[in-house]
């Protein structure tokens, strides 16, 4: 086991698949001679050369169809977008080339390509650059859209991603590429569309993504205290969406809240919401609730900004609520 | 004050940061001649022959439209068939894209007749299962890599699949066609800017038809030929009129050559002329008067080789009756296979939103399904 | 009252309003000597001229932006796109530029501006012109989406949304362009947000928008045969939304399904349930079903389409299920 | 065959399309002098103090940011000052915008210290009641139309300001500056093709200071001088190196002229250099040993005017003085006053999301909300 920043867990995963497989390569801004906005591709110019370790300038439309136009043609390319928030001037791309030429090609060409980089609200950085995208990009077949929310689980997921043969979103945090977290020394590869349970509990499940696994993490903990047992169920994968962990984990607990990044209407959130209802009507004892995003553009102060993110104590109250009926 | 304000200013001595890159302005120059012998008559007869089965092909393909046999849009390249047939003359083993008007390219590029119609009218044996129609016709076997629907956005995979062929050191060269209004996209922009700066073996073709849909040229762009973007970017460049299938060939050979040189990408404007309307759900009233007569009479590509292989060939009316009835054979028989090949199978409807190999377990198709315990486990594909 | 096309009802609200109010323009591809891709627009180039009938290149990212910034500073463009499928390479603008700016100048520069063209699929398009795009405008906050399905309400929303300060989304339909419908001679103006109740039934309420409520109207009228007795809920708004009414008829009725274009997976469907579920969850004896398109790129063949379309075999066969409970 | 291949080519005869549409190539020139009178030593001093109070604001913003005061990215613009002020010089009642690195160009277009530094601070006074930050100051005052966190994509927004100026025939001209990273975005080209298309009055600055965050530009572009994208669009255009405020004040002075003539939009590109970080997270270990300090000796804005102003209009250390304490004093009442205006009230957090005029009921805030009978009747604003 070594112990590693969520970075390098990512770097680790590009660098061991890079190894083995020379048609991937790495592309996107600042990701060779500057190492990464974010250094999470520190050092991969080093090892692999400018060939495979590509700066662009700023025109993701143009290296997202770049890149899309090299996996037809069978390379595996790895697109950063330096944030998800900058893939809105290259979502034409994403969504109307990378998830529909399989199948409007009649199954001729694949597209096996994974964009990824960090995604929702970071801190301060106000309304055009705290956007989450899970929804947007979850919303469409063709695509796969994958998170995590520990290093171990960005190696072996990242991993996975890359040999897909579709396209993946792979959403990252920036708050979070330094926390570290154990990974194992042998190679891991964790199959997308597998929910985790980070916290068995019997009283209610908190179904959640990314780094508000951590906010769930702190809401049950100060619940323990009162005696309420929080099950946490950690989706990681958006699509495929693990349908068997999801009903398997509420039929035991017969509530749920589910807590996301973003902004409600028609997030995520109310896609598990309808199909909880939908599968599980009879053995819910209460609505499913969402802790999400209030309905605003993010705004820059802190006072503000707080009040839009979900945390633990709105998470907490909304297990309060759930718990009362 | 420093007095000479048109055009780039020299920076103020050799602290100048221009003075650091490569290039300052101006494009580079292309060949003043390509690699291929000159044109023989069986290679003229057989590039005509491509052009008449094209217009021949469409026309049954129109008929068929009317009869709603073909359903959805339907974009005629009727009248520019010397662009893509001269194009294929030097690139037989490349990649080709082009954008929603291209049964031409794929003809062009050795789709068969029986792919294209049986794809118009969305039967299994069309290129690409009947799943994409007359704007998606893809082939892989002859690197043809689609039709595509949303103006310019093919221009980046261009760059892409021209990336690639670098990458793996192919020598092969990406062909990318595209229109007079797609010059107008960020994403063509961008594509040309990237393609540039990574020397990419790629050519892009704007096909410029005069118009946009209803908008002429110059009611879109304040310029006129759209090969001058190449001179914001820094991209070698050609423009030239595309009617004769011979100067298309000789001058797509020359950027071509340039390309798979390593020399980087070229940009072309070819100018040429649609006699249907955009689609064929228009009307095309927009012409000025005794417009599409003029190209018709003046600029007809199938007239003007006729003409040439008549004229310097030696080409007889025998011999071009021949060709017209194999051509007549090969789209009669095309447009047989269409009618007999079978619609899709409804069970393959989930079949090619992801490709086979996965990594894990799939995502529900539709909400109706999500039952506890008759889970079902949806597998993509 | 008039019988009017569709395309009239809409043309005849723009018109009304451009001799109302000299800062509205219309802005769009084909719009002015074409006459408009679906003759939406004919005439108008005739009676406002060309200073405020615009045709454009295909730049959409760029005239939406020139159309967000000539609405700062107080015009209020109209700009059409020719299909929505085409706004994706304009998504950015609408989002990070339309929906943010009030906010994130804080207030001092609104942007009254009107996207609209036909939305979802036509028929045999493929999947590159058959986006649906509901839920991808309506999840962000400081947009406003709105659609209809007959003339009165194309010609009464469409003003509203003209005179509204905010951008609004305004989704048509190719399909129903040429529907004709009654349109009062006098001027109407219908507030955003308001549902409307298009069959009033006691069994099960369907919610729906755009022209499938024609296709419930369909299944509605097949049912009543069986005495099954259907209220239909026709949105109109899908942000604001109209939870008032939503809430009424599904208190009445106890039983939903929602029906409309486009994909499930975090749709507006998506939304409504989950709502609904939360408002209602001791009111309904049913789960929430979802009738959407089947989760798949839109293939060209019309067997194939056909399939994937909502139907009213499909509604049927949704209510039948819930009514069974 | 033809044998010229390189440029342009002549179509062939009479016929060519191209004849029929207004610019062939080439752009129209700028005047060759501006309409501003010669500067005075009243005006330089002006100019030169507004440089003095965005430097020293920002050296101020830049401590507070240390000291987490300021949060989020902060973009400094020092060593760049001359381009805002020198632009400003003749554009006092047109319309400005530009991207996230703009505390320097709202300041010239007339935003006070205070309003600035407060926006820095997320508070109630600050431009845009703190609900902005760096990247958003927006002063409707001034026209200053905000800071822009999307690369290139206000560069459509300054385009339809320009349209709706010559809509109204207002005589305005609307400035829009960006980055030369930002000359790579779709968003920048299809707007200079509209901008042209339709002649409006903008003036399109690119702030060449040869970075985009860590990547220079011959690392992002095939050429050097971004005003060449000009040439593909058929528009007027200039560059020069802009560290002498007097030469931008006098060649942008021409470029607004030309603009506000209605004879269409004006591309320029300043050659720059930032002396900071992209950001206050940037340690710029990117620049090549000695080019931050040469660039600070030889071309630092403030330094050239400094010079300039004792030499040839007499102006004395004693002066040089006053100002500086001015300056100072200004900065620190704009920092005391950030200190002390409130945070946003949290009653606010829904105000701004949508504008007040409403011709319906609102959106629901959240989920939680949703219940029967207390339907909480939610509003916009
Ligand atoms: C992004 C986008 N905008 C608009 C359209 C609708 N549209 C389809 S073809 C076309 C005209 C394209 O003209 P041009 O590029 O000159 O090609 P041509 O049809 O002449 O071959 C338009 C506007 C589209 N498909 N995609
Ligand atoms: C579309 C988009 N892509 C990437 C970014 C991240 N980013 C912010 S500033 C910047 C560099 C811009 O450089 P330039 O345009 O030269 O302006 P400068 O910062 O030098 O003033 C980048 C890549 C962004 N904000 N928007
Ligand atoms: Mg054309
Ligand atoms: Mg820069």
């Amino acid at each position: 086991m070594a112990t590693l920043q969520i970075r390098e867990a990512l770097r680790r995963a590009m660098s061991e698949e890079m190894r083995r497989d020379d048609r991937i390569f790495l592309m996107g801004e600042e990701v060779a001679h500057y190492n990464g906005a974010y250094k999470v591709s520190q050092g991969m110019l080093e090892e692999f050369g400018e060939r495979r370790i590509i700066d662009t300038p700023i025109s993701e439309n143009g290296f997202a169809g770049l890149g899309i136009g090299a996996a037809m043609v069978g390379l595996r390319p790895i697109i950063e977008f330096m944030t998800w928030n900058f893939s809105l001037v290259a979502y034409d791309q994403v969504i109307n080339s990378a998830a529909k030429i399989y199948q409007m090609s009649g199954g001729q060409y694949s597209v096996p390509i994974v964009f990824r980089g960090p995604n929702g609200a970071a801190e301060n950085l106000a309304s055009q650059h705290s956007t989450a995208v899970d929804s947007l990009y979850a919303h469409f077949p063709g695509l796969k859209v994958v998170t995590y929310c520990d290093a171990h689980d960005a190696y072996g997921l990242l991993k996975a991603a890359i040999r897909d043969d579709s396209p993946v979103c792979f959403l990252e945090s920036e708050l979070t590429y330094g926390v570290k977290g154990e990974v194992p020394d042998e190679e891991l590869i964790i199959p997308l569309g597998q929910a985790k349970v980070r916290r068995s509990g019997k009283d209610l499940t908190l179904i959640t993504w990314g780094k508000q696994v951590f906010t769930c993490e702190a809401a049950a903990k100060q619940l323990e205290k009162d005696g309420v047992d929080v099950e946490i169920l950690d989706l990681r994968s958006l699509r495929p969406l693990d349908h068997e962990a999801l009903f398997r984990s509420v039929s035991k607990t017969r509530r749920a809240v589910v807590v996301h990044e973003g902004h409600l209407f028609a997030g995520v959130g109310a896609e598990i919401v309808a199909r909880l209802q939908e599968a599980l009507f009879d053995v819910l004892e209460a609505p499913v609730l969402r802790v999400t995003n209030r309905d605003v553009p993010q705004p820059y102060a802190s006072n503000l900004e707080k009040l839009v993110m979900p945390d633990a104590p709105r998470v907490i109250e909304a297990i309060r609520k759930t718990l009362a009926r | 004050m420093d007095g000479s304000s048109n055009g780039a200013t020299q920076g103020q001595g050799a602290a100048s940061p221009h003075a650091a890159v490569h290039t300052q302005g101006g494009v580079p120059p292309l060949p003043t001649q390509s690699s291929l012998p000159p044109i023989t008559r069986d290679e003229l007869l057989r590039l005509y022959r491509q052009m008449v089965l094209i217009r021949r092909l469409e026309e049954l393909a129109a008929k068929a439209y009317t009869q709603r046999k073909i359903l959805g849009f339907c974009h005629l390249y009727i009248g520019q068939e010397s662009v893509a047939v001269g194009a294929a003359a030097s690139t037989a083993g490349d990649y080709w894209m082009a954008a929603y008007r291209e049964h031409g390219h794929a003809l062009a590029k050795g789709t068969s007749a029986r792919a294209v119609m049986a794809e118009l009218y969305g039967r299994q044996g069309g290129s690409s299962r009947g799943l994409g129609g007359s704007m998606h016709i893809f082939d892989r076997e002859h690197d043809f890599l689609g039709g595509y629907g949303i103006v310019g956005a093919h221009v980046p995979l261009a760059a892409g699949v021209a990336f690639a062929a670098k990458y793996r050191g192919e020598g092969r060269v990406a062909l990318c066609y595209f229109g007079d209004g797609a010059a107008h996209q960020g994403a063509f922009f961008e594509a040309l800017c990237l393609a540039q700066l990574y020397k990419v073996p790629a050519v892009f073709i704007c096909e410029n038809n005069f118009y946009a849909m209803g908008t002429p040229l110059h009611r879109q762009s304040a310029l006129a030929d759209m090969s001058l973007r190449a001179e914001g970017i820094g991209m070698a460049r050609d423009s030239f009129e595309g009617f004769d299938v011979e100067l298309v060939r000789e001058r797509v050979g020359r950027a071509v050559d340039f390309a798979r040189s390593g020399q980087g990408p070229v940009m072309l404007e070819i100018v040429t002329y649609r006699h249907r309307g955009h689609s064929m759900s228009d009307p095309a009233k927009y012409r000025p008067a005794g417009e599409l007569e003029q190209r018709k009479q003046e600029s007809d590509p199938l007239k003007i080789t006729e003409r040439r292989l008549r004229e310097d060939f030696g080409v007889t009316d025998a011999d071009l009756d021949a060709l017209t009835a194999s051509v007549e054979a090969e789209c009669e028989d095309a447009v047989a296979f269409a009618e007999q090949s079978p619609v899709p199978d409804p069970a393959d409807l989930y079949r090619y939103t992801y490709a086979p190999q996965v990594t894990g377990m799939g995502v529900g198709a539709e909400a109706p399904t999500f039952t506890i315990p008759a889970l079902r486990d949806q597998k993509e594909g």
